[in-house]
């Protein structure tokens, strides 16, 4: 029997330009939520230093090595990305490969886009490239990362990818419009 | 009438527009204000009450008298400032609450009846017939109501939100918001500068003073130039600051797309949340009117307009002019007038010291007793002592002190001072945290006052902020001392308008004295006086004086009122922007969307996400007959269905087992691993909150199922019971609602077909009913529990998401292979109901598991979430409303969800009531009705026969009141 | 009206849900009584003035809060997590 | 003084000088038989009931600032009766049944017009809540009618039936559902009880409640010591204050509620209508404002100001809903206070304390129940009885379980309406 086929999140959706700003859906590679039992936050972190070379990220903030990344999405909790999780006794270890939608906005005017929906200071000066928070896009939980000096990676759950699609292509287009 | 050589726009690009259908032409740089003056247009607008002839009063968004309506279609904006609205070319413009025209207008004959429509009267009379309210007063007075009209039809325009943050918000870009906006920026402050104007330079765009040696709008141009050069500085023209809000947060407007001809895509407006580290209000100081006798003609307006318009914009608004004012600053009018070459009738002061600036005829210690003119000023009435003058002035200048904008520093419910040398109200430190006001806005009057104010404010400012304030040379500027004395109204016989919209005199007030109504809301809920689109900008501080002077109090002890936001009005569009039609609230799709609609399902709302109905078949013409059909196909054959929308929440820890029996009903620690185990969850209450299954994949792993509708609950109940009631448990858990796309596998045949799916197949002795574990499918690493909604033979098999759409193509290929197919919501609930399942229609908030049957699933307990509370005598009560089943003593007997319950003979009334229907279906495997409902002592009555009453849809059944399980109640179905 | 976080930083009003008092966090023994658990659940002391309420930062971090604020003017003194507070 | 469009004729020919003061002002007298602490609509009410069916008069009401400046001058002006849970369903429908005859009652125009509510749903489970609800109110004796979508369509064509995030299923209609001019309400009240001589005393606030041997005997006020033999605590958005002056701790939380009113415009909005989904409800006054509002600014307060997340989120079901009225301007804003009972449901009761009675907890929906509050309060302090419609309003329902009303099925403790 054939081999079931895995469409990705924004499917038919992404890449789009408008104006000055590029979005497009990025495939994080596998992706796993690291939560530290009681005490064991130091022991997981150096058993993910010693084997993918990052950390366990302090809140607000993302690591990355070779294509490995660590970002931080909550209240004891991380998304290790791009690298299978090694095995951490003092973690629970949660595969969430296919529950968020990956998309990077890129360009001259991405900072005044995400301005229209995200309600954080995220000028370059406030929100340095590795920085990420937990935060609103629109209406919908998301998750925020500089990536770039005129890029962010934006993640919200799969199931409203064409929301956060719709969202970022309406305010890209308003800000456009402005010229 | 346009003065030649005067106005800051010197280009002679004429710009046409038309106003109430007349084709007309203004210049570059107008406001329709300037462009209407400059054709001699008059009467622009009625009042609201007496439909009096206005014409245009102010020059700025204070203006109570020029609203006019622009555009036309899905496009007609209605009540917009004349004075504010940019002129464009095509421009249409039309006067409003007028018939049949704003000339004529029929209407007016209310100002007629004015002597029996004083304030209030409405209150005293239309009280007889009793319902001829409703029948006949209040549409009429509704129709003659109102001012423009919204057009009718669904919006089209873009409108956009956005956030901005800064060190320092700069509000108002006058002399005082420049400089201050000079002095955070060069200390190295985020600086926003928001300026509701075009342009930027407030009143020195409108005088003729110099700064620095330099005309005050060539200082105002450099200054903007420079900040606009800085990176640190962010400049928002056409922006109004509408409100302060707690903890630094600002609401702006900022007009986009309104100044320019209709540009698809770009949006009309933008509401802004500025976040702000410290405010600085340069708001500015608007004029206040004097009230006199019929001061409400066309040509009337206040001296600071008449300034503007003739300095910023070269146009004048009558060929005679007469200036009226209790103030120095007004006489400046009569000065730029002259030099502009236009005839000043008169300058009359009220005070008896007053002296003239220059050459011209000034009466001292006179007042306006009286003006002519219905449709345009033509002359006025002047009292001397005891002489009384008749002068020509077809525009009158008046000015009766300035009140400085302190309206946002009130947005907090601070009260501003009164201050008897200025005769205004000024702000008081600490108003509204972080901001502090200067300039005008704080009753500076002078020019060089205000920029001195700036300079200190935004060094003070910056200090705080602990950066080092740079030194900034002070630019020279006019330092006149502002001198004025008291006139609110002048004395004397006729109507003295204080709110000219809502047609408010000098008497109104006095009679709300009169009546007891002493109090200043008292006064304005009863007089209106303040609640017209100014909200008593123009107004309030006259008619404060007017009470005051009425009930024998001074102005301080009278009291202010409240301003409230927005500063200025803010449309729902703006700050609804990108909420029309479905941007109201996110939507979140399974991965078998698509197929489900290829397959002519009809996509439902459940909760945020959608779900399909039912799979329609080319020969079935109704719902229910297709509803029919899946359930039979599944009670026979197999059905599928995509239950991922289903919260499921992975549970990981030591004390996993420990904590979910305190937050379930139940018992989950002495659960296996490798099975599922249904749980109860109740508030803290007492009441249920949420059910669902939960399943043990490790020793201290489970993961646990919530209904769609409650996840989002369920996971804030979680994080609340494990990081404040019991932190000491080693627990941790996140959302996988996401990373697995689940499907529903129901039927007799549902083993075979996951016998086909699975890899390896599916061994009957490994999977019995509440099985769960890990499983291969077509090589993707999934998970499979068997559990069932339907009452049949089930299983829920997951997959990865990416693998979800995939995967439900291949269930349904293989189902349609075994007389099996799709199935929607409409036959999962038929199938729920005929099991006695229940949903949030029985767990509807107000249940408990007393009332719902479950009751040994807490009494057991010694302690868990909802325990204490659920042990409360009256949530115990045998009176209760319980859950049975219904079905029809007729087979053919129809129940309705919604309808109540009553004794057979009982006439359905409130007292006779025995409870309700919560959910209905049709059987096709029974062949009739079937119902669940709550029926007091229910449990004790079933085999008894009550009426079913529903009133709306007209439908009374009798029925036999049962067990809610219906079907297979022994369960052979589900475990064979 | 911005709430300081202590793990994300000062945050919008909207990214938090409200739950009430931080009495919420004395959660009365189960046999404690039927007067214990009503004033629990049910009586207040609802004041105009200083107050201590629970926040959870629902499209934040995910940690519940307990913020001292003034019911009268929004002032908002701090913020603390209600995990410390509890244990 | 009795008012009529004769007088007002007569006034207009004679320039307005023969109207009379609408409520006297009293100094307070040492002592009354019963003190009305709250000027308020359902303070106001109390005592013009006291006088007008029980007859007694010498009642002061006591209010701290001036009459009607509470939440009865500050709400979107909805008069209702379609309440479903059993204590609910009877004191709405009594209240309304009040409000019907209130302008001959009072002589006083409140304008109470009966235009209509109409609630929306969307959904089938919301259907089928609302036909519960819809059926409750007929069992009552009250009107209710439920629509289907091409219905809603008939009395509202002016929604966005075709791209609504949420679509339009239906609505139960309340014919007799509307407004009335909130302040004339308060004034009428005022202008009512005054006339039967009961002293309505302005600018006192009590700052003390007198208790001797589990007895009431007066309170004490920024005017000085008043001496009553009974006192009822109507003090909506300070209810938790005033009862601390008695020693109790009240199941009450405060909490902003918004408003909004546009710019006056022609009438387009005829009835009220109310959108679940969005909580939001609007209807246009008869100067042609929308007035509008939407849910609690939900946290705790006593600001009286709302917060902007909220207002945006009302513009926002603005939108989606009827986007028609998008160029609508919003003039004002403004917040209430509410006293937020665990379940959504008021209380009016005796207290602990002989003598001292209690009417609060009236959430989001006191102003439609200013008529049936102050009759039954006022039946209650003057029998000593429960007035039957209002029996269920126990202050121990949440001890004993017994009675709780939640209507919105969201829980009976606090913050979950």
């Amino acid at each position: 029997m054939a081999n079931l086929v895995a469409l990705s999140p924004c499917e038919g959706l992404l890449p789009q330009t408008i104006g000055a700003v590029t979005i497009a859906e990025i495939d994080p590679g596998p992706v796993t939520a690291i939560l530290p039992f009681k005490g064991q936050d130091k022991a997981v972190g150096e058993a993910l230093k010693s084997a993918l070379g990052l950390g366990f990220p302090a809140p607000g903030r993302s690591q990355s090595k070779g294509g490995a990344r660590a970002i931080w999405v909550g209240k004891g909790e991380a998304l290790l990305m791009g690298a299978a999780c090694p095995d951490l006794a003092g973690a629970a270890c949660v595969d969430q490969s296919d529950a968020w939608c990956v998309v990077e906005i890129v360009g001259d005017r991405a900072e005044d886009v995400l301005a229209r929906l995200v309600p954080l200071d995220l000028r370059a000066s406030q929100f340095k490239r590795g920085h990420t928070a937990r935060t609103l896009l629109g209406r919908m939980t998301a998750s925020a990362t500089r990536s770039g000096a005129k890029a962010f990676e934006i993640m919200v759950f799969r199931s409203m990818a064409e929301t956060l699609v719709e969202e970022l292509t309406r305010a890209a287009g308003a800000v456009a419009a402005r010229g | 009438m346009r003065i030649e050589g005067r106005g800051l726009c010197q280009s002679n690009t004429s710009v046409p527009f038309t106003f109430d259908g007349e084709r007309l032409t203004g210049r570059e740089g107008d406001t329709l204000a300037a462009a209407l003056i400059a054709n001699d247009k008059r009467v622009v607008g009625r009042s609201f009450k007496y439909h009096r002839p206005r014409g245009i009063l102010t020059a700025g968004s204070e203006e109570p008298n020029a609203l006019v309506t622009i555009g036309h279609g899905p496009q007609q904006d209605p009540n917009v400032r004349a004075t504010v609205q940019e002129l464009y070319e095509g421009l249409e413009a039309r006067s409003q609450n007028a018939f049949p025209s704003v000339s004529f207008d029929l209407m007016a004959v209310n100002d007629l009846m004015s002597p029996f429509l004083g304030a209030g009267f409405y209150y005293k009379t239309f009280m007889w017939p009793k319902n001829f309210w409703e029948k006949l007063y209040e549409p009429i007075i509704r129709r003659a109501a109102g001012l423009g009209a919204l057009s009718g039809l669904t919006n089209e325009d873009t409108y956009e939100k956005a956030y901005a943050f800064c060190d320092v918000l700069v509000i108002g870009a006058g002399p005082t918001g420049l400089m201050a906006a000079l002095g955070a920026a060069r200390a190295g402050a985020d600086v926003i500068v928001a300026d509701e104007d075009s342009r930027m330079g407030g009143r020195l765009l409108a005088e003729t003073g110099e700064v620095d040696g330099k005309p005050g709008h060539a200082w105002a141009a450099d200054i903007v130039a420079e900040l606009a050069t800085m990176d640190n500085v962010r400049l928002m023209h056409r922006t109004a600051v509408t409100g302060a809000y707690d903890q630094g947060t600002y609401g702006a407007l900022e007009r986009v797309g309104q100044h320019h001809p209709h540009q698809p895509g770009k949006p009309l407006e933008c509401f802004w949340r500025i976040v702000a580290r410290r405010a600085i209000l340069c708001a500015g100081a608007l004029e206040r009117p004097v009230a006199f006798p019929n001061n409400d003609r066309p040509g009337i307006m206040t001296a600071g307009a008449v300034r503007a318009y003739l300095n910023r914009w070269g146009v004048v608004a009558g060929r005679k002019v007469a200036v009226f004012a209790n103030n120095d600053g007004a006489h400046r009018t009569a000065l730029d007038l002259m030099a502009a070459g236009v005839d000043v009738s008169a300058v009359i002061d009220s005070r008896a010291e007053a002296q003239a600036l220059g050459d011209y005829k000034l009466f001292t210690g006179a007042q306006v007793i009286g003006t002519k003119g219905r449709k345009g000023l033509e002359s006025l009435s002047i009292r001397q002592s005891d002489r009384t003058l008749r002068i020509e002035a077809e525009c009158l200048a008046v000015s009766g002190g300035w009140n400085p904008s302190v309206h946002l520093a009130c947005h907090m419910n601070g009260r501003p001072e009164w201050n008897a040398e200025t005769l205004s109200f000024l702000p008081r430190d600490g108003m509204v945290p972080g901001m502090t006001a200067a300039g005008a806005a704080r009753g500076q009057f002078s020019t060089a006052a205000c920029l001195a104010d700036g300079a200190r404010v935004a060094k003070e400012v910056v200090i705080e902020l602990g950066l080092t304030p740079s030194d900034t040379a002070m630019p020279r500027a006019e330092d006149r001392p502002y001198r004025i004395e008291e006139l609110w109204a002048v004395e004397g016989r006729g109507r003295k308008w204080l709110d000219f919209q809502n047609d408010v005199h000098v008497k109104d007030v006095r009679l709300a004295a009169q009546e007891n109504f002493r109090s200043v809301e008292h006064m304005k809920r009863y007089t209106t006086q303040g609640m017209a689109t100014d909200q008593g900008k123009n107004s309030n501080v006259a008619a404060l004086a007017v009470l005051a002077d009425a009930t024998g109090r001074g102005i301080p002890e009278t009291g202010t009122t409240t301003f409230r936001p927005p500063y200025t009005p803010v449309s729902i569009a703006a700050m609804g922007a990108g909420s029309q039609g479905e941007g109201f609230a996110p939507k979140r799709v399974t991965t078998s969307h698509t197929a489900s609609v290829d397959r002519g399902a009809p996509m439902i709302e459940a909760g945020l996400w959608y779900r399909p109905s039912y799979f329609p078949k080319p020969d079935e013409r109704t719902w229910q007959e297709s509803c029919n059909r899946e359930v039979t196909m599944v009670r026979n054959a197999v059905g599928i269905c995509d239950v991922s929308t289903l919260g499921k929440i992975d549970i990981q820890g030591p004390d996993a087992a420990a904590f979910l029996d305190f937050v379930y009903t139940n018992t989950f620690s002495t659960l296996k691993v490798g099975r599922v185990r249904y749980g109860l969850m109740l508030r803290e209450d007492g009441h249920v909150m949420d059910d669902g299954t939960t399943a043990r994949m490790g020793k201290s792993h489970f993961v646990m199922t919530t209904t769609t509708a409650a996840a989002g609950l369920v996971m804030r109940h979680l994080a609340w019971v494990s990081q404040a009631l019991r932190p000491d448990l080693d627990v941790v858990f996140t959302s996988a609602t996401e990373q697995w796309a689940q499907f529903a596998v129901a039927g007799p045949k549902s083993r075979d077909l996951l016998d086909a799916v699975v890899d390896g197949g599916i061994d009957p002795e490994s999977w019995p009913f509440m099985a769960c574990g890990e499983v291969d499918v077509m090589g993707v690493r999934g998970r499979l529990f068997r559990i069932s909604f339907s009452g049949e033979h089930a299983y829920e098999i997951a997959v990865p998401a990416g693998y979800g759409a995939a995967l439900y193509r291949v269930l349904l290929a293989q189902a349609e292979t075994m007389g099996g197919g799709a199935y929607g919501m409409e036959a999962l609930n038929v199938m729920r109901i005929e099991k006695g399942h229940i949903t949030h229609a029985e767990i509807h908030g107000r249940t408990t598991a007393f009332d719902i049957g479950f009751e040994g699933m807490v009494s057991k307990k010694t302690d868990c979430v909802g325990f204490s509370a659920s042990r409360r005598p009256g949530l115990l009560e045998e009176s209760r409303e319980q859950l049975v089943g219904l079905h029809p003593v007729d087979p053919a007997g129809k129940l309705t969800a919604g309808a109540h319950l009553f004794e057979d003979r009982a006439e359905p009334v409130r007292t006779n009531d025995h409870g309700y229907v919560t959910s209905v279906c049709h059987s096709p495997t029974l062949g009739h009705d079937l119902a669940l409902g709550f029926l007091t002592n229910g449990r004790a009555r079933h085999g008894e026969t009550i009426k079913m009453v529903d009133h709306l849809r007209g439908v009374t059944t009798l029925a036999r009141v049962c067990d809610p399980v219906f079907f297979d109640k022994e369960g052979a179905r589900v475990r064979g | 009206m911005r709430i300081p976080c202590p793990i994300c930083g000062t945050r919008d009003r909207r990214e938090f849900t409200y739950q009430g008092a931080a009495e919420l966090l004395r959660r009365p023994a189960p046999d404690a009584g039927d007067a214990a658990w009503d004033d629990y659940l049910h009586n207040r002391d609802n004041p105009c003035g200083e107050a201590r309420d629970l926040w959870f930062h629902e499209a934040g971090c995910g940690a519940w809060l307990v913020v001292e604020r003034d019911t009268a003017t929004h002032e908002v003194m701090g913020a603390e997590l209600a995990e410390k507070v509890a244990s | 003084m009795g008012y009529s469009g004769f007088r007002v004729l007569k006034e207009g020919l004679f320039g307005q000088t023969g109207w009379k003061p609408v409520w006297r002002d009293p100094d307070p007298k040492p002592e009354y038989d019963i003190v009305i602490i709250g000027g308020g609509g359902h303070g106001l009410s109390t005592a013009y009931y006291l006088a007008k069916e029980h007859g007694l008069t010498n009642i002061a009401v006591l209010e701290k600032g001036y009459i009607g400046g509470g939440n009865v001058g500050r709400n979107t002006t909805i008069v209702r009766a379609n309440y479903f849970l059993p204590g609910n369903s009877e004191f709405y429908s009594h209240s309304l049944k009040l409000w019907e005859g209130l302008e001959q009652d009072l002589n006083y125009n409140v304008m109470h017009s009966q235009r209509g509510l109409i609630n929306l749903f969307h959904s089938d489970g919301q259907r089928d809540a609302f036909a519960r609800r819809g059926n409750a109110m007929v069992n009552q004796g009250d009107d209710a009618i439920l629509l289907d979508r091409d219905g809603v369509r008939e009395h509202l064509p002016y929604l966005d039936f075709d791209n609504l995030r949420f679509p339009i299923y239906g609505g139960l209609y309340h014919p007799r559902g509307g407004t009335a001019r909130h302040d004339a309400v308060a004034w009428g009240y005022a202008r009512g009880a005054d006339q039967r001589g009961v002293d309505l005393i302005q600018n006192c606030e009590v700052t003390g409640i007198d208790i001797h041997n589990g007895k009431v005997t007066g309170v004490q006020t920024t005017r000085g010591a008043i001496r009553a033999k009974k006192v009822g605590i109507v003090v909506a958005g300070r209810s938790g204050q005033v009862a601390e002056m008695a020693g109790m701790r009240l199941p009450i939380e405060s909490h902003v509620l918004q408003a909004f009113v546009t710019e006056g415009l022609k009438p387009i909005i005829d009835h009220v209508v109310s959108f679940g989904m969005g909580h939001f409800y609007i209807s246009q006054s008869d100067k042609g404002g929308l007035v509008f509002g939407g849910d609690l600014d939900f946290y705790s307060s006593y600001a009286s100001r709302g917060n902007l997340p909220m207002a945006e989120h009302v513009m926002d079901a603005a939108m989606t809903l009827m986007p028609v009225i998008g160029k609508a301007k919003v003039l004002r804003s403004w917040g209430g206070i509410m006293d937020m009972t665990p379940d959504g449901s008021p209380i009016i009761d005796k207290t602990g304390t002989e003598g001292l009675f209690i009417d609060c907890g009236w959430c989001y929906g006191g102003f439609k129940a200013v008529p049936g509050s102050g009759f039954s309060f006022a039946h209650l302090m003057a029998t000593g009885r429960h007035h039957e419609p209002a029996a269920r309003f126990r202050l121990d329902r949440f001890r004993t379980g017994r009675g709780l009303m939640d209507e919105e099925g969201t829980g009976s403790q606090h913050n979950l309406h």
